[in-house]
This record gives structure tokens, C-alpha cells and sequence, in this order.
């Protein structure tokens, strides 16, 4: 892991520019706020996407009124929550209540760090990203635990007591299909991870592992739904149960830092969904020459964001479809069928990449 | 094997459910939302919408009633309240018929009552107000004759 | 001369002797727990700064995503929201300093075997820790390796999950007998 | 832990109070659903007995939107009192208007034409419907699939569109007299009732793909919240509820009511008694009023539609009773009349009450994402428990 550093133009050039110390903490600070204007970003426009596709989801329009097609519509509801009063019930822990919604954020921000959006468009690549992807998740569900208990409040106690088993258990098997592309390409750093599905789209491990990576890929999606929080998986929040869960008694600006990590996780977990599994910021390829050229002609970070998007919208599909889980068949889920056919079919991939039987 | 058929049954149900979503996003035609300032101009109401009860008048500003009261014993809320007085033959006439919106349940039975014709329930729905006196309505123009 | 590097140690170790001591002396267990957490941090980022990203890391996974949970479920279970706890007694307080201050003696000796007097110049090997090798050190049989103890480890620990199961499953017997 | 507030326990009516939590150190505590919950539908609400998360026992507390609707009705003209049904059980008014019409016409002896009894059939079947609809949707919602809301709002605004070009009104339609009905049908009627009817066939397979089969809704509702058949009879339990746990309770076929003797069709009924089937059962019911609703509009009949109209609706003196099957079971009304023109007295017996009683029963034991499921079939509504 090579500290603070950013692998394009931009960089270099500050890089000639200061001395060294210096260049640093001036390429570090582009990097952070090149990353919070991301969050911010991608949090408003994605709460206009998941109005939006909700909406049509459900035979409505959604958001018209407040700018083109409603796209103001995030800020201007970003506004109100910034202008509300932001009440404290009196039996609060006040420093777990004010410490809590500030955790997710940080995870998913730390998360976006290691994302490879484009070719050299990568705050920090480590040699262990996957494992720093982990590690860092954590945060969130410290701040729902925390944030949770804190309230005092027995809806929100119920719904961080269910974030902390679910969020743990699931993590199991997302780690597990993690794992699974990092035994088949041999490295664990992202942007290694996407270099590895370089060729055509047969090439992506989705599809380079005959029917593991397949699997894999939608075992992903189905636990990193559960990661997020959101339905049908949402059972910390569980509206119609408990009222919100753990952020019952949040309002205006710590209400909004929590719904904003929850788009923002969203946002990465697609991305990381994309890099594992869809190639990541690689044009797709068919083995046709003209066409490739075109589609590689397209820069990379549109590549991303359109597998990113993709992704995202399943989560949106699902999300709007189906029914929640109780809590006890979304454990039993896990234990009885997601770990155990993750880690087959980890058995299955090591088999595959053991014999080499890979689409060539 | 029973499981495993139970499994595909599973997925093929879960499948279709989205499947069914899938189809409203690609059908922008099933969108039933209609926006509602913007259409004030367009909407229509069928013939025998009950909004708040209105006094028809005619060309010289007259209308049917004559204080017969039978709505206002129809009402059962008391929101009508038929004030009479006389007229230049001493004859009881309508003074004015107070008609209080806010507690009317616009449930149509002073009109069935009307046998003049004299009130019938209008189109009218956006009818809040900022205070209750706002919704005290006095329905006819002018004295009866 | 002091470098920048240094400055930010120094501010580092500050910040975590502060953080322990008040793991160690908060009268309310959740901030002690909080204090905890960022004792954590703390020493995530010491380890960032020796190169050793994956111990780091590792220390993230297992402490904030795992260890840190439990004790905080604990903690939302057993004690009251802004409840204080009992002082310790003298006996209490006597036995945790004396172990402090052995373990403190541990470590001292440990490093002066390995770094002699403090403040001596060490280079530092880079990726002494890396992904790579740590994992082949992990799997190495051989006397470098760890294969060994680690399979030992998974075995003890695949024993106590037995043992819990085993626990769980009898008081809840005996809890619908009761 | 956090411990249950002693202030609590003192808002418990007596004789209704909870068992207090043990003093063994046991885990239970208490959660306060509603009156401002999501799933309660309104200003229900129920003190939870919680053992971490699983249900020990619920009491639902009554009385937050009483509004002496049958007082009321002692100050009101026969007629009156007629409005005011349509504001107990809102999704049921037609039905609802329809039991006192008829408690009306026994006691004054009035008939009602053809027509008339057609028009009444056709649109209680439609009310039924609608408010199934509505139901679905709600029942979609409370487990969490959100856009099911909006489907079955979207199906069932294609009547509620047709009661305001029957009636003028949406919710409260005060359509039913004495005699037939305040106004005939207008000539729209039927054409809308055919296009209604295919639009549904079309829904409910739509509705059947997203939630019936889907295999959440099935692990979350089979084996949940069973009512006995036994215990359903001595909860008093009506309607799709009971009909669920297998009694075989229908008004409309056991002692038919206007026209219904002349149509086809069946009382759909349940085995286990189990969310499914109170589920299964509402979803049946929808077909079957679809048969209903065929079937009249085939033979609609010709005018008249309503009886010679009474100068006055002086009852004579006696007690009179009518009973109907609405959306959520049996309502009846009970009245006794001196000859005058107001009522005595009149009762209103109304499904929701008796079909809520049951819920502690259903729900002990389960978890707290049941009870929401339970509370959800039951398919109470709350104004028509306070009255």
C-alpha cells in the first residue's frame, strides 16, 4: 500500500510542483474532497433515482415539480432536513446519540477510497483492499448499534439488537464470494481484481467461472442487499414493525447522515459488486473488432458507473417486489443456505481454478 | 428432490414477481398519476359529485327557495339554519339560509328533501379555510320574494 | 530534527494513552467501550505508519467488526442507559496495577532484546507484514511457519463453538423444564 | 435493558392489566404499538408484552376515535341514521347503509323492486371488492413490499371512481334508501362494471404472481397467527376470519338477503385458520363477487328502482333486526322503535370488534414481525371498533 497517493496526471503534476511533504498533503486533500463531493453527489442523485424508479415501479411519476424531471427534488429535501430542528429526546445517551449517525458515513467514505472508478482514477490501492473493504464496513454497523441503544427508545433497541445479528451473519458470505474472486485471480488489491477480467466479456468473473461465478454474483447481491440495510433486508429498519428501527428518534441533520450512508453504501456496494464481478471500469468487450473500438472509446468511469447503476437498480427491483423477511428466516437464510452454498461453492471455484477449467 | 423442486418453485415465483414490477417500469403507459394543481383546468366530475351545497340562481339572481325548512330538519348535523323573515305581503320569505360547511358530511339529504329544487350539491371541493367562521356560508344573494 | 512524521507519532501515542486511560477509568461502561473503540483506531493507524497494513487491518476486522460488537451487545444487555459502575476495591485496584505494570515490564524487556536502547535508529523492512507474506507464513509447516498452531487454534476453537452449542442447548432444556 | 415504565402500566384500564413483569429477572418488557404506528391502520392501539422479540401478550386498547355514533343515532330520524353507518366500517358503507335500510323496510314493511335489489347486490359486491383491494394492498405494505400498495390503490380507485359517478361520493356514499336506492344507476353503470371486471381478472393474476405465490409471504404467513375453528366461534369472529378457520359463516348464503339466493357462487373456506388462509380466503372472495357481479349485470333487470317513497319514516313500535355480510364479516343492526320518528334505541353489531378480541390468542407466542402480520389479516378497521 503506498500512502496517499494519486495515480493520475493531476497528481503527478503536483507532484512536480511542491516538495514532496507538501505535494502529499495537497494531493491527499484533492483526493478527500474529490471523494466527499462524490458521496454528496451520488447521495442526492441517488435518492432522485430511487424516488424516481420507485415511483414508476409503482405506476406513479414520482418527483415533477422542483427542477427538470424533479432533479432538485434531493436538495431541495436536503434543505428542509438541514433547516429542521434537530430534537434530542431528553432520555438520550447524548454522546452515543450524536456519535452514531456520523459512523456509516465514515464507512461508506472510507470504502469509496479503494474503488477503482477508471484506469488511474483510485485514491489508494492496497494490496489488501478486499480486507480493508471489511474491516471498514465495520463502522456502519457501529453506528447502528450505537445509535440504536442510545435513543432509548425500545423500537430503536429491537432494530439495532436486529442490525447487529444480521449485518454480522451476512457479512459471512459476502466476505466468503469475496474471497472466492481473490483465490481466482490471485490478488486481493481492486484494481488488480479488474485488470484481471481484461478481454471480452466471457473474461469478467461472472462468467470466466462456468456457473461459480454466476452463483457467487448473486449470492453477492443477495447479502450485500442484507449488508445494506435494504428491503427486503431491511429488517433493522422494518417501517411497519418498529418504526423506523434504529433511527426512530433521528431527525433533521442526524436523520439525513444516516439516510445518506445508506446511499452512499449503496453506491459502493454496487461498485464493488461491478469490480468483482462485472469487470469493473473495463470497456465490455465481444471479440469484434469494430465494436470493441467503439465501446473501449467510451472512458472508464462510465463503464463503471453504468455497471455500478446496473447493479444499483437491482437492488432498486427487488427492494420494490418483494415482501420482507422475519427475522429469524433472514438468519436461517443465512446460516442454513447462503453460508453453506457460499462455501460450496467456494469448493466448487477452487476446483475450477485447481484445474484450470476456465472459459479460456 | 422434493426440496430442490421446492427451491426452483421458489425462484421461479420470486422471478415472476418481478417480473410483474419489471413490466410497470417498461410500460410508461400503465402510470396512473395525475397532477393535480396543474389539471385544476381539465378535471371533470361526474354528474352527481357531491361537493359543498350550492343555491342555484337564475338570470335575475332568484332562486327556488321558500323557506320551507324541510332541509334543515333533513340535516342531521344542524348545518343549515333558515333565517325567515317577511316580506312586503307579510308573507314568510327566506332571510338567508346560513349553511355552515364545517360540520356539513355532504351526505345529499337536504337536497333529497328540496322539493323546489332550490339547492343541489355543487362541484366545489377545495373548501378549507383558515378559521371556521371562513366556512359559515350565507347561500342565497338576495332576500325571497 | 523533528519531522512531520514524528510530530503526528507523538500527537498519535498522546491520543491513545489518553484513550486507554479512559477505557480503563470512564465510570460509564458504554464510553469506556467508545474510548475502546478508538483505542483501536488509534492503534490501527500505528501499525499503518510501521508498514504493517494488513496487521492493521486485521485489527479493524477483528476488533471493530467482530470483538467491539459483542462487548457492545453485552454492554446494551446487561447494563442501564447513563448507568455508572461501582467502584472497584482496594483489592481489585491492587491486582490490576500490579499486572499492568508487569505486563508494562513484559513489553520493555521485549523490546530492548529486540531494538536495544530506546530511540535507536531501526530501518524498517517494508511489507515485513504484507498480504503475501503473511500468507505464506501462515501456511508455511516448516519452523518459520504457522500452519501448525493455527490448525491447533481452529481446532480449539471449533471445540469451544461445540461446547457453546452444547451449553445453549442444555439451559434451554432446562429453561423450558423450569 | 431498558425497564417497563411504571407510568405505563397505570394506563391500563383495570381488570385489563398485564401480568407485571416477573420479578425473577426475567427479560420481558413492554412496547407501546400505536396509537401512532405504521400497521395499526389507525388509532389502534396495543400494549405489547415483549420477551426480547417474541410476543407474550397483546391488549389492544380501545376508545381513541369513539364517537357515540349509536347515542348519536337516538337523536336522528330513521334516515339519518343511515349516513352515519357509512362512517364505522369506511370501506364497507354501501353494506353498512344496506343493513339499516333493510332493518328499515321489515319494520315499515316496505318492498324493494328488481332492480332495486340488484342494484344492491351489484354494488355491495363492488364495495366488497374495493375494500379487499384496499386490503391487499395494506396486507402488501405492512410485510413490507411497498408497491402493492399502490396496486391495489390503483385497481380499487377504478371503483371507488364508479361509486362517485353512482353517488357523488368516494368514501361515504349514503346511496341505499329504504326501498331501493337515493338515485338509479346512471347509464354508464354497466359498460363501467364489465371494464371493472375484466381489469380485475387481469390484476388479480398480477396480484396473485406478486404476493401469493411468492415464497416470503408463504413462510411468513403458513402456521402464523392460527385461530381454532372452536376459538374463532367463541371469539365471535366473522367474516373472512372465520370463514378462514373454517366456519362455515356466510350471511349472503345462509339466510340470503335481497337477491342473493339467485346467484352462483361459493363461500370460500380455510383449513388451518393461519394468515395464509385468511389471506387465500379475502383473495377468493374477489373472485368470487366477480362471479356475482357477472352474473347481475347479464340479467340486469328494468326499472323501477326504488318503491313508492314514504311521506314519512314514522316505525312502528317494536324492536327490528337485519344483518349483512360486509367486507370484514357480520354486521347487524338491532332497533327498537316507539312509533316515532327517531329510534329508541340502535345497535350496530359490527365485525371488526369481536375479529380483534381474538388477537392475543393468535398472536401470543409469535414474534413481533407476526403480530404485524396477524393485525394486517385480521383486517381491522379502527373506527368501526369504537363506534
Amino acid at each position: 500500500m503506498t500512502p496517499l497517493s494519486i495515480t493520475h496526471p493531476l497528481g503527478d503534476w503536483i507532484r512536480q510542483q511542491l516538495p514532496s511533504p507538501f505535494a502529499a498533503i495537497a494531493n491527499g486533500l484533492i483526493a478527500v474532497i474529490a471523494i466527499a463531493m462524490l458521496v454528496v453527489v451520488t447521495a442526492i442523485f441517488l435518492v432522485w433515482l430511487e424516488r424516481k424508479v420507485c415511483a414508476r415501479f409503482q405506476a406513479r411519476l414520482g418527483p415533477t415539480r422542483v427542477g427538470p424531471f424533479g432533479l432538485l427534488q434531493p436538495v431541495a429535501d436536503a434543505i428542509k432536513l438541514l433547516m429542521k430542528e434537530n430534537i434530542r429526546p431528553r432520555t438520550v445517551d447524548q454522546l452515543a446519540y450524536f456519535l452514531a449517525p456520523l459512523l456509516p458515513i465514515t464507512g461508506s467514505f472510507l470504502v469509496l477510497i479503494v474503488i477503482p472508478f477508471d484506469h488511474n482514477l483510485q485514491v489508494l490501492d492496497p494490496d489488501a483492499g478486499i480486507v480493508y473493504v471489511t474491516a471498514v464496513s465495520g463502522m456502519g454497523i457501529l453506528g447502528v448499534l450505537i445509535g440504536g441503544w442510545g435513543s432509548n427508545n425500545k423500537y430503536s433497541l429491537l432494530g439495532s439488537m436486529r442490525a447487529g445479528a444480521q449485518l454480522f451473519s451476512y457479512e459471512l458470505s459476502m466476505v466468503l464470494c469475496m474471497l472466492l474472486i481473490v483465490m481466482a485471480s490471485g490478488t486481493a488489491s481492486l484494481r488488480n481484481i479488474v485488470l484481471s477480467q481484461q478481454g471480452t466479456i466471457l473474461d469478467w468473473w461472472i462468467f470466466k467461472l462456468p456457473v461459480a461465478g454466476l452463483v457467487a454474483f448473486l449470492l453477492f447481491i443477495v447479502s450485500s442487499t442484507a449488508e445494506l440495510n435494504r428491503g427486503p433486508l431491511d429488517l433493522s429498519e422494518a417501517e411497519q414493525e418498529l418504526t423506523g428501527g434504529f433511527h426512530t428518534e433521528y431527525t433533521g441533520i442526524s436523520f439525513s447522515m444516516f439516510f445518506l450512508a445508506e446511499f452512499v453504501n449503496m453506491f459502493a456496494a454496487a461498485g464493488l459488486g461491478a469490480t468483482l464481478f462485472l469487470g469493473g471500469f473495463l470497456a465490455p468487450q465481444i471479440g469484434w473488432h469494430p465494436v470493441d473500438q467503439l465501446l473501449a472509446f467510451i472512458p472508464g468511469f462510465i463503464w463503471f458507473a453504468a455497471k455500478a447503476y446496473f447493479l444499483i437498480f437491482l437492488y432498486m427491483w427487488t427492494r420494490w417486489t418483494f415482501p420482507r423477511l422475519r427475522i429469524d428466516h433472514l438468519l436461517s437464510l443465512e446460516w442454513k443456505f447462503l453460508l453453506p452454498a457460499s462455501l460450496a461453492n467456494l469448493l466448487l471455484a477452487a476446483t475450477l481454478v485447481l484445474f484450470k477449467w476456465v472459459i479460456p | 428432490m422434493i426440496s430442490l423442486n421446492r427451491f426452483a418453485g421458489s425462484v421461479s415465483a420470486l422471478l415472476k414477481g418481478l417480473g410483474v414490477t419489471l413490466n410497470y417500469i417498461v410500460h410508461p403507459k400503465r402510470v396512473v398519476t395525475r397532477e393535480y394543481p396543474e389539471n385544476r383546468e381539465t378535471l371533470t366530475f361526474p354528474e352527481r359529485f357531491r361537493g359543498q351545497v350550492v343555491m342555484p340562481h337564475d338570470e335575475n339572481n332568484d332562486h327556488n327557495c321558500t323557506a320551507c325548512t324541510l332541509c334543515e330538519k333533513a340535516c342531521p348535523n344542524g348545518s343549515i339554519s333558515i333565517l325567515t323573515t317577511k316580506n312586503i305581503a307579510s308573507k314568510r320569505v327566506l332571510g338567508q339560509f346560513v349553511y355552515r360547511l364545517s360540520s356539513c358530511t355532504l351526505c345529499n339529504l337536504c337536497i333529497e328533501a328540496c322539493p323546489f329544487d332550490a339547492i343541489r350539491m355543487g362541484h366545489g371541493f377545495e373548501m378549507a379555510g383558515y378559521t371556521r367562521e371562513e366556512l359559515d356560508l350565507i347561500l342565497n344573494k338576495k332576500e325571497g320574494r | 530534527m523533528i519531522s512531520v512524521a514524528d510530530i503526528c507519532f507523538y500527537c498519535l501515542g498522546a491520543m491513545l494513552l489518553i484513550l486507554a486511560g479512559l477505557t480503563v477509568l470512564s465510570k460509564n461502561l458504554f464510553r469506556s467501550v467508545l474510548a475502546f473503540l478508538g483505542v483501536i483506531l488509534c492503534t490501527a493507524v500505528l501499525f499503518i505508519s510501521l508498514r504493517a497494513e494488513m496487521v492493521a487491518l486485521a485489527q479493524l476486522m477483528v476488533y471493530v467488526g467482530g470483538i467491539l460488537i459483542f462487548v457492545l451487545y453485552a454492554v446494551f444487555l446487561t447494563s442501564e442507559l447513563g448507568g455508572k459502575m461501582p467502584d472497584p476495591g482496594q483489592r481489585r485496584t491492587f491486582i490490576a496495577v500490579t499486572a499492568s505494570m508487569f505486563s508494562l515490564a513484559v513489553l520493555l524487556g521485549l523490546a530492548w532484546q529486540f531494538y536495544g536502547p530506546l530511540g535507536a535508529e531501526q530501518v524498517i523492512e517494508p511489507n515485513i507484514a504484507s498480504l503475501k507474506s503473511l500468507g505464506f507464513r501462515l501456511l508455511n509447516p516448516g519452523p518459520d511457519g504457522f500452519l501448525i498452531p493455527f490448525e491447533l487454534i481452529s481446532v480449539l476453537l471449533l471445540a469451544a463453538m461445540v461446547g457453546a452449542i452444547a451449553i445453549a442447548k442444555q439451559s434451554a432444556k432446562s429453561g423450558a423444564k423450569s | 435493558m431498558i425497564k417497563a415504565d411504571s407510568k405505563l402500566l397505570s394506563t391500563l384500564p383495570p381488570g385489563f392489566a398485564l401480568h407485571d413483569t416477573g420479578e425473577d429477572g426475567s427479560q420481558e418488557y413492554f412496547l407501546n404499538m400505536g396509537p401512532q404506528h405504521p400497521s395499526t391502520h389507525g388509532v389502534l392501539k396495543l400494549v405489547v408484552k415483549l420477551d426480547g422479540e417474541k410476543v407474550v401478550e397483546v391488549v389492544p386498547h380501545l376508545g381513541f376515535i369513539h364517537r357515540a355514533i349509536e347515542k348519536m343515532g337516538e337523536n336522528e330520524s330513521f334516515v339519518q341514521y343511515i349516513h352515519l353507518t357509512d362512517r364505522m366500517d369506511y370501506l364497507s358503507s354501501h353494506i353498512n347503509n344496506l343493513c339499516v335500510c333493510m332493518a328499515i323496510e321489515k319494520a315499515m314493511g316496505i318492498g324493494v323492486p328488481e332492480r332495486g335489489e340488484y342494484i344492491r347486490v351489484m354494488v355491495s359486491e363492488l364495495q366488497r371488492i374495493q375494500s379487499h383491494l384496499l386490503w391487499w394492498g395494506s396486507f402488501g405494505m405492512d410485510l413490507g413490499a411497498v408497491s402493492t400498495f399502490l396496486y391495489g390503490f390503483k385497481e380499487r380507485e377504478k371503483i371507488t371512481a364508479l361509486f362517485e359517478e353512482l353517488c357523488g361520493a368516494r368514501l361515504t356514499m349514503n346511496f341505499f334508501r329504504p326501498g331501493g336506492s337515493n338515485s338509479d344507476v346512471p347509464e354508464t353503470f354497466l359498460p363501467r362494471v364489465k371494464e371493472i371486471i375484466q381489469d380485475l381478472k387481469f390484476a388479480l393474476d398480477e396480484f396473485d404472481a406478486l404476493l401469493t405465490k411468492n415464497p416470503i409471504i408463504i413462510e411468513r404467513t403458513r402456521g402464523v397467527g392460527i385461530l381454532p375453528k372452536e376459538r374463532a366461534i367463541s371469539y365471535g369472529c366473522s367474516g373472512p376470519v372465520a370463514r378462514a378457520s373454517g366456519v362455515d359463516l356466510d350471511v349472503r348464503k345462509h339466510s340470503p338477503y335481497s337477491v342473493y339466493d339467485r346467484f352462483e357462487f361459493d363461500v370460500p373456506l380455510g383449513k388451518n385458520g393461519d394468515c395464509y388462509d385468511r389471506y387465500w380466503v379475502r383473495m377468493e372472495e374477489m373472485r368470487q363477487s366477480i362471479r356475482i357481479l357477472e352474473q347481475a349485470s347479464a340479467h340486469f333487470p328494468p326499472d323501477p328502482y326504488r318503491s313508492k317513497e314514504k311521506p314519512n319514516y314514522k316505525v312502528p313500535a317494536g324492536s327490528y333486526f337485519a344483518s349483512v355480510e360486509t367486507a370484514r364479516g357480520l354486521f347487524c343492526t338491532y332497533m327498537v322503535s316507539e312509533n316515532a320518528m327517531k329510534p329508541y334505541r340502535i345497535k350496530s353489531r359490527s365485525p371488526n370488534f369481536s375479529n380483534l378480541s381474538a388477537i392475543n390468542e393468535m398472536s401470543a407466542g409469535g414474534k413481533i414481525a407476526d403480530l404485524v402480520t396477524i393485525l394486517s389479516t385480521l383486517d381491522i378497521i379502527v373506527p368501526d371498533i369504537d363506534r
